[in-house]
């Protein structure tokens, strides 16, 4: 499955924006974990997921060619 | 889902006083309204251990934050009666004691103008994905937080 | 009694944009700001049986009304953690669609700011003696009452 | 008793600013009856007086050489 992966702020210090090509990844808390062993940084973070642009509250379903944001907490203003 | 017209609220660099006259001067032709109200974001020259915040440098996700603004919009209408509502926000660098955000809400009366202004910060800066990039004299850097 | 330094606050006729934009651009010095709330007045086109309001033209018991105007500075500042307050309010025609009163307040972050500028407005409307004259575009006139 | 009058708004249409010598107004509610009856008009209208830049809150008495403000109800901003 391929996942494009951005990342944002303080996380783009050491996540580039990056294709993916991986299988199991079933759902966004699979890529979490997958995300946490990649770049053991994160697990220390507070950061939310955006898949195709919708913030992530909850465990969703990942479908291919799918775009998730990697974002630490906002500060804009 | 309503038809979408999705407006741009990023400027590159600062806010500048002449581009809020600007849009202060364009209101007079609406004569409804009786009150505006505005924020204004300027960056401070916070100390940190001993050291100055010269900049920050704004960074977005910028189609999901204007999705997000457009949302907010559109709820900030329907609970307020208002006649206008103006948001920019800065993008790249702002130096300190330049503007980075600015809010621009006006009604006939002036209280919509006044809660609505104040909603749209608050709801801004919890939900827009937009980063601040503190950076000091020395050119070492620290990320925002919005507390 | 502490002494007094009493401010002016009347302009005559409309507050211009770039008066405003001026004013904003003076604060660029004050890297302390984190957030300024500007509250501006527009007189609106009101249609009253018929007839359209063209203008207001203000008249004050000034002397009392600066006062006044002091006191409530003084308490805004006790109240209230802000790096600056300005206020302006005209005197003789404003048109419709020009501005006609102009509060400004700035503090480090934004709450005391958007909370000072609303809390000004309100007690100007309510205690500063002063009285709007609205005019019809046929020079008939009726007295504005602040509800 | 000297006492300089001055008025505002709606009530300087039919009350021009001016001294005037009275004698038995010795506080703020004689004045009050003192106008009434000099004009009518201001029986069925709100108005405040401030006695030498005071705004009067309760039956004040008047001094020689006072200054009394006549105002309708404020309508700034």
């Amino acid at each position: 499955m391929k996942i494009e992966m951005i990342s944002f702020g303080k996380i783009a210090e050491f996540i580039n924006n990056q294709k993916i090509d991986v299988d199991g990844i079933a759902d966004t808390d699979a890529f979490k974990q997958y995300l946490e062993n990649q770049f053991p940084a994160l697990k220390s973070m507070k950061y939310k997921l955006a898949l195709n642009k919708n913030i992530i509250q909850e465990n969703t379903e990942i479908t291919n060619n799918a775009t998730i944001a990697i974002m630490p907490p906002f500060s804009g203003g | 889902m309503s038809e979408k017209k999705i407006k741009n609220i990023f400027v590159d660099g600062p806010i500048k006083p002449a581009f809020i006259a600007d849009s202060i001067a364009k209101h007079s032709e609406k004569t409804a309204i009786g009150g505006h109200s505005i924020f204004m974001g300027q960056v401070r020259k916070d100390e940190i251990e001993g050291k100055f915040i010269s900049a920050i440098d704004y960074t977005a996700y910028e189609d999901l934050a204007l999705e997000k603004m457009h949302q907010i919009r559109e709820d900030i209408f329907e609970k307020y009666p208002l006649n206008c509502m103006h948001i920019y926000h800065s993008l790249g660098k702002v130096k300190t004691g330049e503007i980075c955000l600015f809010v621009f809400t006006s009604s006939a009366h002036r209280k919509p103008a006044i809660a609505a202004c104040s909603e749209v910060v608050d709801r801004l800066k919890a939900e827009l994905p937009i980063w601040g990039k503190e950076i000091f004299e020395d050119e070492t850097h620290q990320w925002k937080e919005n507390i």
